[in-house]
């Protein structure tokens, strides 16, 4: 009865309007095989009480640790007004915004939104959110081959200095509808795609070009010569960037020539928690001509009977719901409350504030490279990086970073497939809340375990 | 009024200001000596330029101008809107869990995980499935997975013929939606006028082109699929699989199990059946739990249990499993929400939550019935929702099951799912969830039975309605034809 | 500019509007000898950021002890509800509901409490708040002067067995007004008053006579006998009660024939957390036939233009505002949110709830009654008692706690004035928060240091 | 609807139920064991009976009834509406303090103390006093304090003649109740219609009889006072003392110190100047700070640093010290939020503070006086706050200060303090706060007029207002006359 209201009487009363006896009787068209499973092994009821307690001991068990990983999902202050808006009962317990006459505090948010958005990148619309960045790259991989229509070749270039998870749910997503992900190759000095690689491919036969910037290894990607030549061979350019980064970064909308076509990234550093993975969420933004190709929610701008200003879910027909088996997408419920918290995020910092937290990034990472130099552990790419950067350790980094983890560090990430040949390397991050404190900490303790 | 039309240039919060962080007075690297220019932006983007009490203010009125559970009854069919406990959202919310990085290792992470294990293995229970996986995002990504695991399944056997994915024509969207993404074909199987699936036509769709058959049950119809047993073997027989679409199962949690009903891999809605807040639109959670034959193409990451803690068992080139469907762990904030409710929960409350979600609907349906309002399924039980059709209204009055909907938000209660199943014609979903109370239904149905009488006495008043929300009815046509999807008057 | 939205232009154009050139000259009327004082001892600005870590640093120094200390303060459970709808701004960041029309959800809210507080204790009706318990008693003490009019004699008898910093602070705001507190002898066997003491000194004499239940020590007085006596002398009765041991314990209302007359107490355990000290709420009731002298804000329900229920501050004409120097008090602010809390959490436990707190901290106090035993720690004294006790150990007992709290245990209180005769007992207490390893820790760490 | 209307009898949230407490199960003993009958209640305490969502919901709906700094422009004259930073919030709330008992042994709270002993000395300097106290709970109590330090000096001294304390006619209530409270006569001194205090009248009341001037800086009047130095020269000589109502403190801070002026006592309110919620009527925290003469007197406890750490200044029978005025400690989690809010600002936010406070509020003095609107004292400088009179209005429209009030909470603004200092007949006091935007400002103005233009046209649509709130004008009289304070319908 944890938090059902009804009292005994109250029972007795609606089972007699109904004309039942108990409970019970209303599931009599439920076959009797499937009556009374066995659910043993389910828990006993605990009061929140006890259930909070025992839960801030498992909180409290993974908790202290500085931490120096990246690898998408990064280490931000939220300040507090933040998450007590998005905490409003209004904005958390609302469903999606069906009925827009009592939902307009959602829509219009998602409106600003998606504005704050199409600035940020440089694009001229975008959606109200996917799952999160690797699934929104794969569900533009299959926005890209219906925007190709009739000329379709469903094949897509990815870089090899992508996050492999994200490589990876691409392939996952894909590949059942006979699209073809093929891997460029990089450089190993430079820690980039090989631009000289690419005359190899030449001659279109591809349906895009992906680029990210920053790359998973925290460099950055020659994006305008990459945006031109994929625009040169017929293609289309998927953006998959760091929407921080793009307070510094010359915005995908600006790529080259004629900027790319569809923008993709993991929302998580505006504003949401780590959070052990989620909810984060994926944003999507694209040119105006190709919109109707878009999946998820969009939200409109439009009047009331009256003319006043208001906002609304428009191009369903794009969507399930509406279009069932012909939808862009099967996506139906996004991640809608990370997205209020980044509306928050991004109206509390402004375009300055970013700056500023994806400058003291940079900075801190590179205080990082140099700290780590004094040791002797270099990085293994030179060139300009964001807020990551990869070193060179000269012991396997899984046993290292473990060890580190023992004296209080989670020194970065270490390298699987399809990068064994970093397998000594960290991949470190040091975003804007490490301190030099901090940042001694990790070379005291790197420097005891390597 | 838009955030933008509240900057003012050079504005900001100051007190998030950086601009004194010791890093910035390290004279050793500076900006520009690290990123040459031409990476640089030139231009400023267009953010809003406010204070901090700006932000704070713009944003609390907005929430004011939503309904939600913390606020109104919510009864939106499909969706259970029930309590989302406050107590779930503080647990999740602790700084051990947010501040968790999901790739710190896993010596660094046995806390969280053994919540997850543990929610995998009661989430397993309750469905009556072997083995679980809790990366899927929401509903849709979880039948991604289970349709993905069901063609793996036959490719892997070489039963290469199987193209088509069959489901009822009273689905969900997202159903054959997903089967498409899949690779697959869809062929519909029409429903009966009981709300049953139509066997026979059933029976004839079978075949050796049939990869799998997807089902809610409770169907999306608001009735008990009775032939679940007969159906399941069909589709069995045929060489088919069967999945389960959960977002129906808080009207049977802990009363039946789709692993007993024959399903082969299925997806709970934990923002759903496990009271998780829906923020608007997401996020949600979608686990998937899967039988004996599909257990070993589950989705990564899962968590596993060793005599020494957990690990993560991750994807691998050779291992059958569909792999990743996104970057890290799911949604695990919303995981740990969920973990929190069926804690507080436990065996008996998940069974009374199935019992009072169905007492709550067939009390609220044989209300409206004795009001004179058409059911859908008159000769049938409700299960936790129930369907009623306006069309009568609508032909003799002209007022449409949407014009209902919009009156009703005048007086306070968010409006069912209107429209939804297709095949009935104006029809209402409604779902009033366990956690309403009596009085809280009577005065649903009295706010129905005044919108009634209004509709025979002045039509127009819903017609025109709603009269008292922050605007009037919005003009979606205008929406989808003048485009207007990005503020740009600012720049 | 922490806080402050205005940009450069803006300000110029302010000026410019007001006709002066620069902000100080808005200062001109302020002499210039007092001008550009020296506020170099102030610290630097700092960024959110960077004082919220501080103050993560300094909340974790001293966090993680297991707490047996009450005396006043108790350590409950608080559901997730209570402050997550407290923290809503428009509770929180509203000023005292002068504007009643713009006000009515505080207003309301009161009138709740209101209701509540008169339903716990007995009593007919309540004030929005006092600062704290203590100083509600010295409100208390006032009140009863003023009620007796004429008749009064300007003293009040004062029970020996009192919380004595209650007693403190009452004699701190009325020795000034020439009211004289008399402390009456307790039985150092019983550890309650001595009503065998209580012939001396009748014959009338006094004002009123203070019972607390359960007194300083956690044991239960005799209220009927001590109320009918005081009735019998012509003096109203104060109550200082625990209100959380009002769900178990006779109310006040209740007591001897006519009960109590005011009821005062410190309403801290009803949802409000620890906070080292505060903020927390006095609580005051009374009879309807001296509401007129009650001090403090007062929220009456009466009817709008349109006939419609509405709620407002009421009875003004006691208050300073209105009454100046004839006011029955001079508080203003009071302890609103505290009261916010108040109200939701009893909302949210109702009578059984918080029956069921009550009684797990008398079992939990119990518990540590007998383990304690089991090493040889006695209590004090015998007789019925809530959820505190006094035991005995064979050390100086601020010792003993210093030494405990090293081990992670914060083992009660020690006694200090006037209580010098108990300096090696410990005043212990034990709430629902409490499991058996807590007892058993506990248990641990005196027999170690005793 | 009251909470008690939507109780039905055992209705509980019943997640919240410790029946299944590990406690219960002890055979060992039970309460009837523990407590006789005769000390227990027999009724059960008619508190509300409803389940979490009904709370949740209720008290939800509830606060949006509330006009609020973060939904609403509040410029309450005296009360320094500005914006509490959600920071300040989130820090106090930290569950290192919430969980801290105020008794714990001081080795186990020097974290605590290290925050408030900061607080003291930053205190100390922004007033120029050399020592502080905490723990008063509020303006008030601070001022409590403060007249019965004075009286404590006095009478230390043997000075027992000083029995009066003297207090301008504009004066806050608190001020002329709270000497009484200390036991002392109160003498009013006039104010001059330049708004200072009247000078001679002050001479000719000062004598051997007077024990102090309680004195507010910028005055009540919305003017600093400009004779200060001749005042607090006249009350020494006298062998008076000086104590600074430090409500108006947003005015000067970092700008003009109460020190320097000669006060030797004075509280700050610190949800007025340090920007900590005022939350429906409080919590506050009222800090005093005195002088040389009067430090000795200060309230306890205090913090006092060592060398090796903090420790807690207690009351003991022999201080000077006027002894502890509350149970604990004051109310610390104010001043935590305080602390937070002064190391945010720090020396150059605190001068910003006064700075835009008078900037605005000249500002908006400016425009209203432009648009025709009577300013109580046009010749002067607006400090923080300014007063303007409805008297013109009231005589000829018939509509008075409280109608132009109620009709601007239509507008979507708290109005401005009504009817003080009750000196100036029909009066406004305006205090807009620095954390206000000229946009904002200007939105008042234009609101002010359009209600100027209504009282022309149509002046019962003022005295009938508010129009769109929650409920219409209330009806104060009958609240007083049919006293109704507790609801007893329910039992
Ligand atoms: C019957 C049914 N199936 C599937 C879904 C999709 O679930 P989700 O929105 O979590 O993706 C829904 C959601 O409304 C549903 O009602
Ligand atoms: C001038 C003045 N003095 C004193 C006070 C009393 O302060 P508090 O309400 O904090 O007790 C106030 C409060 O409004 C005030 O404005």
């Amino acid at each position: 009865m944890s938090f059902i209201p009804h009292t005994e009487d109250e029972k007795h009363q609606m089972l007699a309007a109904i004309g039942v006896k108990q409970i019970d009787d209303l599931f009599d068209e439920v076959p009797g095989a499937l009556k009374d499973p066995d659910l043993k092994a389910l828990p006993e009821s605990q009061p929140e009480m006890l259930v909070h307690r025992n839960m801030q001991a498992l909180a409290a068990e993974d908790q202290g640790y500085i931490n120096f990983i990246g690898a998408g999902a990064y280490e931000h202050f939220i300040p507090a007004a933040v998450w007590d808006i998005v905490g409003r009962g209004e904005f958390m317990t609302a469903y999606t915004p069906y009925q827009a006459e009592a939902s307009q505090g959602t829509l219009q948010l998602i409106y600003e939104y998606q504005t704050m958005m199409a600035e940020l990148t440089g694009m001229e619309v975008s959606n109200a959110s996917m799952y999160d960045g690797g699934s929104a790259l794969a569900e533009a991989c299959l926005m890209a081959v219906r925007a190709q229509r009739k000329k379709a070749h469903r094949k897509i270039l990815m870089p090899g200095t992508l996050n492999p998870s994200y490589a990876q749910v691409s392939k996952n997503m894909t590949f059942r509808q006979k699209i073809e992900l093929v891997t460029l190759p990089w450089s190993s000095e430079a820690g980039i795609t090989d631009r000289d690689q690419l005359e190899k491919i030449e001659g279109g036969g591809f349906d895009a070009l992906v680029i990210a910037q920053p790359n998973f290894f925290g460099q950055l990607e020659d994006v305008n010569v990459l945006t031109d030549w994929a625009h040169s061979q017929g293609a289309l350019v998927i953006a998959v960037v760091n929407p921080l980064s793009l307070a510094l970064l010359n915005p995908p909308g600006s790529w080259g020539e004629k900027g790319a076509d569809i923008v993709v990234g993991e929302g998580q550093p505006l504003g949401v928690p780590l959070s052990g993975g989620g909810p984060y969420f994926g944003f999507m933004c694209c040119r105006q001509s190709i919109v109707r190709q878009l999946p998820g929610r969009i939200v409109g701008r439009t009047k009331d009977l009256n003319g006043n200003t208001g906002y609304t879910l428009t191009l369903q027909a794009r969507e399930q719901h509406i279009r069932r088996s012909k939808a862009t997408s099967n996506i139906c419920t996004n991640q809608g409350l990370a997205v209020t918290a980044a509306t928050i995020y991004m109206s509390l910092m402004g375009a300055q504030g970013l700056r500023e937290v994806a400058e003291a990034s940079v900075l801190n990472t590179q205080r990082v490279v140099s700290a780590l130099d004094s040791i002797g552990l270099k990085p293994r790419f030179q060139g300009p990086r964001f807020h990551e950067v990869v070193v060179q350790t000269p012991r396997e980094a899984t046993g290292l970073i473990n060890e580190a983890a023992q004296h209080g560090v989670l020194a970065g990430l270490s390298f699987g497939e399809p990068f064994t040949q970093l397998k000594n390397d960290l991949l470190l991050c040091a975003t804007e809340t490490k301190t030099a404190s901090d940042i001694e900490k990790l070379v005291q303790v790197l420097s005891a375990c390597i | 009024m838009l955030i933008f039309k509240k900057s003012k240039k050079n504005r900001r919060a100051k007190s998030l200001s950086l601009a004194n962080h010791e890093v910035f007075s390290d004279p050793r690297s500076t900006l520009s000596d690290l990123i040459p220019a031409a990476f640089l932006r030139s231009d400023k983007p267009a953010l809003p330029e406010v204070s901090e009490l700006q932000t704070v203010r713009h944003y609390t009125r907005l929430s004011r101008k939503n309904f939600s559970i913390d606020t109104n009854f919510y009864p939106l069919g499909s969706c259970t809107m029930k309590y989302n406990p406050r107590g779930a959202h503080r647990a999740a919310m602790l700084p051990g869990f947010l501040e968790h990085h999901p790739l710190a290792p896993e010596c660094a992470s046995q806390g969280l995980m053994s919540a997850l294990y543990q929610l995998q293995e009661w989430l397993g229970v309750v469905t009556g499935m072997g083995a679980v996986s809790l990366s899927p995002m929401a509903g849709a990504q979880g039948e991604f997975a289970g349709v993905a695991m069901i063609k793996a399944y036959h490719d892997a056997r070489n039963d290469t013929q199987r193209t088509e994915i069959l489901v009822p024509t009273a689905a969900h969207g997202t159903n054959p939606a997903t089967a498409i993404m899949c690779g697959y074909q869809v062929r519909e199987i029409p429903v009966l006028d009981s709300g049953d699936v139509d066997l026979a036509a059933l029976h004839k769709a079978l075949g050796p082109q049939t990869a799998g058959l997807m089902l809610t049950n409770p169907s999306t119809c608001g009735v008990f699929e009775r032939s679940i047993l007969e159906i399941s073997a069909a589709v069995h027989e045929a060489g088919g699989l069967l999945y389960y679409d959960g977002a129906n199962l808080n009207a049977i949690l802990g009363q039946a199990r789709p692993g007993d009903m024959g399903f082969d891999v299925l997806h709970l809605n934990l923002h759903k059946t496990f009271a998780t807040p829906h923020g608007g639109g997401g996020p949600g959670a979608g686990p998937v739990a899967a039988g004996e034959r599909l257990a070993p193409y589950l989705p990564t990451p899962r968590v596993i249990k060793h005599d020494d803690g957990y690990s993560w068992q991750m994807p691998n080139d050779g291992d059958p499993s569909i792999g990743r469907l996104s970057a890290f762990m799911g949604n695990v904030g919303v995981l740990l929400r969920a973990y929190y409710y069926a804690n507080v929960l436990g065996r008996s409350g998940m069974k009374q939550v199935a019992e009072y979600a169905t007492l709550n609907a067939n009390y609220l349906m044989k209300r409206l019935a004795d009001e004179g309002f058409a059911l859908a399924y008159p000769d049938r039980r409700a299960t936790h929702e129930f369907i009623i059709s306006f069309q009568k209204e609508a032909k003799t009055l002209g007022v449409t099951a949407m014009d209902f909907a919009k009156r009703l938000l005048d007086f306070g209660f968010h409006a069912p799912t209107t429209y939804f199943p297709l095949l009935i014609p104006e029809c209402w979903l409604i779902e009033p969830t366990e956690t309403e109370t009596l009085a809280e239904m009577d005065r649903f149905v009295e706010a129905l039975v005044t919108i009634r009488k209004e509709a025979e006495e002045d039509a127009e008043k819903l017609k025109t309605a709603p009269h008292t929300l922050p605007v009037r009815r919005l003009d979606d046509v205008r929406a989808a034809r003048e485009l207007d999807l990005v503020y740009k008057e600012h720049t």
